[in-house]
């Protein structure tokens, strides 16, 4: 393995980038959620990297990334619900018409 | 440079490349399939950890699950992606500054970081790490309680879920 | 085995509660059956556990108990767990015991069976239903509206008890008392429809919780101390001796403050002079059952809590020498509140709160006891007291319930509770009446049957025995008043000629009612046997003095039996057999509140506390409220305070518009800067547009600021 | 170092002499040797499909009671590449409307998801992609994968049935991943390994399919879901959807899903024989005997593997053609009502009577995990009896009260 461990972090903190750059830039829901998941996966990405690169004997990296899948299952399935719920009720998925919560 | 080092940067650059992909490209659907390709492209770096497990979940949720949800959730609403025009909003030259911004002091930090330019040692043949992380992960010493939450909260979402979209029932 | 058990006691009714909150409202047989099945589980673990402990040798150095850590606190963790010491073992014997009867006992009290109500609601009384049968119409008593609820309570009231007294350390004992308290609370406002069951609910809760601050002080300051809630951490006598030799302030040492706070709380918890004001009034709660949880079984936890700090309280004292002040303070005021009760007690009409008043009367006795550092005779009295005067509750209740049946029956309103509307009873519910009248005797002390001789006997000769002269007079007088109510109140409701119609009409209660009473019956006689001082005259020492040595395990070194004396013996024959016989002599004839002496206006009205609080706590906690604070401090000061800031503000917004805008602003730098501004006030406006992006942007770009600060200031 | 005993060694130490000879460094040999075998092992597998072309079409006729093509070529075994001569001379249409780049994705994905699998398909004990740790998992992933193909492909080609048929596609597989998972996890179990490798090791001695008939059921039913054939060929229905998300596809797009399915077919038939039959060994102990030692040559164990691939493909082609199609709730209902608990049942009983009976002799192992499948078939059939009479019922009531009323309104 002669990669280093710092390669895997910039490439995981340009994925993070990317990802906040399109939760931040895009006007539709689900492509907020897909910016999202891009985030997860970049932590993702360092978690692993750093379980690799320390003591792989020690199983907390992984665990930690397995239980984000997790998360980012339950994320999605609750936030396209939501989204999909929003769009029946006022017919649009741009985040920014959603704004019920003005002032 | 060696073989993994180019097998590396080439899947760095899919990962990279479709994940820019994912944030600029204008049709929805082409923005999940970007993504099933930026996931896949962080399955391989799984592999290449030798996190073969984790590479495999990567597919068959990530993939598997999440990315036909999203494919389906931009179906559903599909009057909205067929709109024609801007997919960003305005002011989105803001969250790239602010992207740049963070990423360039994320890059200064980590090489300025002596430990993070070690490689890795090889993991010894006598140790599964396969077999660790499923004793790991049902062992009472371990995480059994965070996987156990972690079902329980599946199982939460499974059920919020189908009952915010299914709807009223008349 | 006997850990895993005692974790499993309190578990039933907790369950059995959710259980019948949430899923069985709607079904009032499933909703008891839970309720009694849970608590019959509670009870064979408790009789099993008292089994074992009794077959243990020693068993105060051979306790049961266990503990689990729950909270990590820093480096340590906070421990909980259960214990059944002596002690404990006793009470939590009566504790299952009464549980159970009330259980069983509101079946009946609430008419299970019966048809529903013509207009009952929830919130109220039941009114009573119209039945048609051969032709006639007539009515009968009608089912709880809110039958399933009242047992879903008493299960989590059932829940705290049982919790309180397997507790190994005051914390999960803290715990049990304040979900005590709230059950108290939601069973005397059960009839929230009725403003005197509200403002009474809301007074005991009131008056509870003053006691609770400090015993919550109390509690603080253990842990804060010794860094542990664990009795047996805390009663390890190294810990006391650090406890009792440390000076705190007023006087008295640590051990002695936090004995006090503590004992606060159980003044309040077992309505002690001067936070007794609660108790009478909580006999608003649905009637038997409420009021014995009441005063039976729920106050004795204060007691039991005394009784469980009590070497705390003690903390440096050794039997013989003089009192110290914690415990001349607890004997002054157990002994002033038994005499004081006492007195008001005599001058009820209501046959709910003569028992009332009895019931705290009773208490002080225990207060008294301990105080003066009979441990044993407390707790001995605790147990006896909670059975007899449990019984004399549900008698009441049973009554009572006779009473409204002839209400309902005749038609007309008269109170079914005023003892002067009753009369010539002992007919009409012969077991009511023998069940009461065992109760009353006990209560009195009537000689060498009943087991409120014998509790109430070893008080008397551990006071005469060690001195305390003046508790023991004025616990005599005390006596003396107790056994002259008790005659006075069965005169009046069992005797003589029926004084109402409604009396008259009275029929016996059914067997769920019934049943508990005989139970308890058995318990009130038989009991004492198992305390007969060794030296009594006769029968002493023909059985063990049993009770003595259990419980007097519990403590480090068992107290000594004090010789025996002919003086308290013949004190408490005399007041007992006097009392009961002046009752009777003056109430045979009584018929009517006007021919009752003791009518008189001080005590008639329970020396006028409930006033006396009115005008000293209440009116100045409103006033405080309402013209101090509100009008005064709000209106006045810090109104007056904005006010004159704003005119301040305004003051200088003139100056400056007219001063620094209009030839500043406006003429040096123009409209240039004003359309800048513009633009970019409509530009940030956006940014507070309820757009989730936006607040995302924001807050990330503050974060990016900061940390760009951060990192070049650090660097 | 003989080709005979280890080709594939062999043959690596071959090439990587002759690049480091040409002056490469040793890193970018392995990277070109790796190319290399995966072009071969594509190319194997894209030729085998051809020949299962021929196979197809010869067994349906013979399970139709004809002959099938019998005149390119000795037995029309010529005929596949006459008809690839066909399908790339066809027009390419894309339809109007369409998204023409995933138009193009859905047939390479779906081609794709088949050969991936090819990486884990242990071929012989020398011979094969890679000895995956977790193949048995990476066997559900590459199901995701077909999923995908066919959800873009239906998406893309701007069609109501196409669509449809899309939907109804990644319903079957969804569902029917779990039962799958779990019927993984028996052989899993009783391996205690997830390698294939390891897993066929473990059935030296005896197949699984002895240990848990009724997960190679499971599996087997599960499998032809997710290959979507008879009687799970919803997605395409040509009596409904007229041909599902293939609808718009011409030539040899057409050809590529087309040969993914076959392959398909095959490559889980290969999956049945290893997982349940022992893959290339399983030969009941017989290759230690000196006289059958040629069993464990690479080139014989890979033709034992073959022919048990092929089986596990014809059982398919079997069933396929002698089922009709179901309805879409009973699909599903079927699924989630039937399967899934059953499959669970039988995972519980594995794991648990697997460590009861761990001590004793191996004879007792096999007898008592055999019966305690049969005892569950069993049992299960008698309740799908009992619903199944009480359904009857139900509709024979039903149709005599409909019977009724009709006549009252006569």
């Amino acid at each position: 393995m002669s990669i280093p461990l710092s390669w895997y972090l910039i490439l995981a903190a340009a994925l993070f980038c990317i990802g906040l750059f399109g939760v931040l830039s895009r006007k539709n829901a689900i492509a907020i959620l897909l910016g999202i998941e891009l985030m997860l996966n970049a932590v993702n990405i360092n978690l692993v990297a750093f379980w690799r690169y320390q003591d792989p004997v020690k199983m907390t990296g992984q665990v930690f990334a397995i239980i984000v899948f997790a998360v980012a299952a339950a994320e999605v399935a609750v936030g396209l619900a939501l989204i999909i719920s929003v769009y029946r009720r006022r017919k649009t998925v741009i985040a920014d018409e959603i704004d019920l919560m003005k002032w | 440079m060696t073989a993994d080092r180019i097998i590396f940067l080439l899947t760095a650059g899919v990962i990279l490349g479709s994940a820019i992909m994912v944030v600029v490209t204008r049709k929805l659907i082409h923005a999940a399939l970007w993504l099933v390709a930026a996931l896949f492209g962080v399955a391989i770096l799984y592999g290449i950890l030798q996190a073969g497990f984790l590479a495999v979940v990567q597919v068959v949720v990530y993939i598997g699950a999440i990315a036909i949800l999203f494919i389906f959730a931009v179906m559903l609403t599909r009057k909205e992606t067929l709109e024609k025009g801007t997919q960003t909003r305005p002011n989105w030259w803001l969250p790239g500054i602010l992207g740049l911004i963070i990423l360039i002091g994320l890059i200064i930090l980590i090489t300025g970081h002596i430990d993070f330019n070690r490689t890795a040692e090889q993991i010894p043949t006598n140790i599964d790490t396969l077999r660790l992380l499923g004793v790991a992960l049902v062992s009472p010493d371990a995480f059994v309680l965070p996987f156990e939450i972690a079902s329980v909260l599946l199982l939460a979402a499974l059920v919020g879920a189908v009952f915010v979209a299914s709807g009223k029932k008349e | 085995m006997e850990n895993i058990i005692i974790w499993l006691i309190p578990l039933p009714p907790l369950l059995s509660f959710f259980a019948i909150i949430l899923f069985t409202n709607k079904n009032k047989a499933l909703s008891h059956g839970i309720a009694v099945g849970a608590a019959v589980l509670s009870w064979l673990g408790s009789m099993v556990i008292f089994i074992r402990a009794i077959g243990v040798e020693q068993f105060g150095k051979h306790v049961f108990g266990s503990s689990i850590n729950w909270l990590p606190t820093g480096t340590s963790w906070l421990k909980i767990g259960v214990l059944i010491d002596p002690l404990s073992a006793a009470v939590i014997f009566f504790v299952a015991w009464t549980v159970l009867a009330i259980f069983v006992y509101s079946i009946g009290y609430h008419n299970f069976g019966q048809p529903k109500g013509d207009h009952d609601v929830a919130g109220l009384p039941p009114h009573g239903a119209t039945i048609t049968e051969h032709g006639h119409k007539h009515t009968v008593p009608s089912i709880e509206p809110m039958y399933s609820r009242f047992f879903a309570f008493i299960s989590l009231f059932a829940f705290g008890m049982y919790t309180l007294v397997v507790s190994d350390n005051l914390l999960t004992l803290f715990i049990g008392w304040e979900i005590m308290g709230l059950c108290s609370y939601l069973l005397i406002g059960f009839w929230f429809g009725k403003p005197s069951a509200r403002n009474a609910a809301v007074k005991a809760f009131m008056t509870t919780r003053i006691g609770d601050v400090f015993m919550l002080l109390g509690i603080a300051f253990v842990y804060s101390f010794t860094g542990s809630l664990s009795f047996k951490e805390i009663f390890k006598p190294e810990m006391l001796n650090a406890l009792a030799s440390t000076p705190a302030f007023l006087g008295l040492s640590a051990a002695g403050i936090i004995g006090l706070l503590l004992f606060i709380g159980s003044v309040g918890k077992s309505a002690q002079w001067p936070l007794h004001v609660w108790l009478p009034d909580a006999m608003e709660g649905p009637t038997p059952v409420s009021a014995m949880i009441h005063a039976a079984t729920m106050v004795s936890a204060g007691v039991f809590m005394a009784i469980r700090v009590f070497p705390l309280i003690s903390a440096g004292w050794v039997e013989g020498m003089p009192l110290n002040t914690t415990m001349s303070i607890i004997a002054f005021i157990g002994s002033f509140t038994a005499l004081f009760a006492a007195t008001i007690a005599v001058a009820q009409n209501d046959i709910k709160r003569v028992l009332a008043y009895s019931t705290i009367s009773q208490l002080g006795f225990m207060i008294a006891a301990l105080g003066i550092g009979a441990y044993v005779a407390a707790a001995f009295h605790l147990v006896t007291h909670a059975f007899f005067k449990a019984l004399l509750f549900l008698g009441s209740g049973s009554v009572i319930h006779g009473m409204e049946h002839g209400v309902l029956h005749t038609g007309d309103h008269v109170d079914p509770q005023d003892m002067f509307n009753m009369g010539g009873l002992r007919k009409k519910m012969p077991i009511t009446f023998w069940t009461y009248l065992i109760g009353g005797f006990a209560l009195s002390g009537f000689p060498v049957l009943t087991a409120g001789f014998w509790s109430k006997d070893e008080i008397f000769a551990e006071a005469f025995g060690n001195g305390h002269l003046v508790v023991f007079i004025v616990l005599a007088i005390a006596a003396f008043l107790t056994a002259f109510y008790t005659m006075r109140q069965i005169t009046l409701t069992f005797f003589g000629q029926p004084r109402s119609a409604a009396a008259d009409h009275a029929t016996e209660t059914k067997w769920t009612m019934t049943l508990p009473l005989i139970v308890l019956a058995v318990f009130a006689v038989s009991f004492g046997w198992v305390g007969i001082p060794e030296h009594f005259p006769g029968i002493g020492g023909l059985f063990p003095n049993w009770f003595h040595e259990f419980v007097g395990s519990t403590l480090a070194e068992t107290p000594g039996a004090v010789a025996f004396s002919w003086v308290p013996l013949v004190t408490s024959l005399s007041v007992a057999l006097g009392g009961l016989f002046f009752g009777w002599l003056v109430y045979r004839k009584v018929n009517t509140p006007s021919q009752d002496f003791l009518q008189i206006p001080v005590l008639k009205n329970k020396w006028y506390f409930d006033e006396i609080y009115q005008v000293v706590f209440i009116k100045p906690a409103s006033w405080i409220a309402e013209t101090f604070t509100s009008l005064y401090m709000d209106q006045k000061v810090i109104d007056g305070f904005l006010h004159g800031a704003a005119r301040f503000s305004l003051f200088l917004g003139h100056a400056f518009r007219n001063y620094f805008d209009k030839p500043v602003i406006n003429e040096f730098i123009g409209d240039g800067t004003g359309s800048v501004v513009k633009t970019s006030g409509s530009e940030l406006r956006k940014i507070q547009a309820g757009r989730i992006q936006y607040y995302m942007i924001a807050s990330i770009a503050i974060l990016v600021i900061i940390s760009l600060l951060y990192y070049f200031i650090l660097a | 170092m003989v080709f005979v005993n280890d080709p594939i060694k062999y043959l690596d130490a071959v090439i990587r002499d002759l690049l480091t000879g040409w002056g490469l460094s040793n890193g970018l040999s392995t990277v070109i040797i790796y190319f290399i075998g995966i072009t071969v092992l594509i190319i194997f597998a894209m030729v085998l499909d051809i020949f299962l072309v021929w196979v197809e079409r010869k067994v349906v006729a013979r399970f139709q009671d004809r002959l099938g093509p019998n005149r390119i070529g000795p037995f029309g075994i010529i005929q596949p590449f006459a008809d690839i001569i066909k399908l790339i001379i066809k027009e390419d249409i894309t339809p109007g409307g369409a998204d023409k780049f995933l138009f193009n994705l859905g047939p390479v994905l779906a081609i794709s998801s088949v050969i991936i699998l090819w990486a884990i398909l242990p071929i012989s004990s020398k011979i094969f992609g890679v000895d995956l740790n977790v193949a048995v998992l990476y066997l559900v992933a590459a199901g995701a994968l077909g999923t995908l193909s066919i959800i873009v492909g239906g998406w893309a080609s701007n069609n109501k049935y196409a669509l449809l048929g899309a939907f109804r596609m990644v319903a079957n597989m969804i569902s029917y991943e779990i039962p799958m998972v779990i019927a993984l996890l028996i052989p899993t179990i009783l391996a205690d390994s997830m390698s294939v490798q390891g897993i066929t090791q473990a059935q030296g001695g005896m197949w699984f399919a002895f240990l848990s008939p009724l997960a190679l059921i499971i599996f087997l039913i599960s499998a032809i879901a997710e290959l979507g054939r008879s009687p799970f060929d919803l997605n395409e229905a040509e009596s409904e959807i007229v041909a599902g998300f293939h609808i718009e596809y011409t030539g040899m797009k057409f050809g590529l899903f087309y040969a993914g399915e076959l392959l398909h077919a095959f490559t889980f038939g290969g999956f049945i024989a290893v997982l349940f039959f022992g893959g290339y060994g399983g030969f009941f102990g017989l290759e230690k005997i000196g006289l059958f030692s040629w069993l464990s040559n690479p080139f014989v164990q890979a033709i034992v593997f073959l022919a048990k691939a092929m089986f596990g493909y014809w059982v398919i082609m079997w069933i396929k053609y002698s089922m009709p199609r179901i309805r879409i709730d009973h699909m599903l209902a079927f699924n989630w009502k039937f399967l899934t608990p059953l499959a669970l049942v039988v995972l519980v009983n594995t794991a648990i009577l697997g460590k009861v009976l761990a001590g004793f002799p191996n004879w007792i192992y096999v007898l008592g995990m055999f019966s305690s499948n049969i005892v569950i078939g069993f049992i299960t059939i008698q309740i799908l009896r009992i619903y199944g009479r009480k359904q009857r019922n139900t509709l024979l009531k039903n149709s005599s009260t409909n019977g009724k009323n009709q006549e009252q309104v006569a």
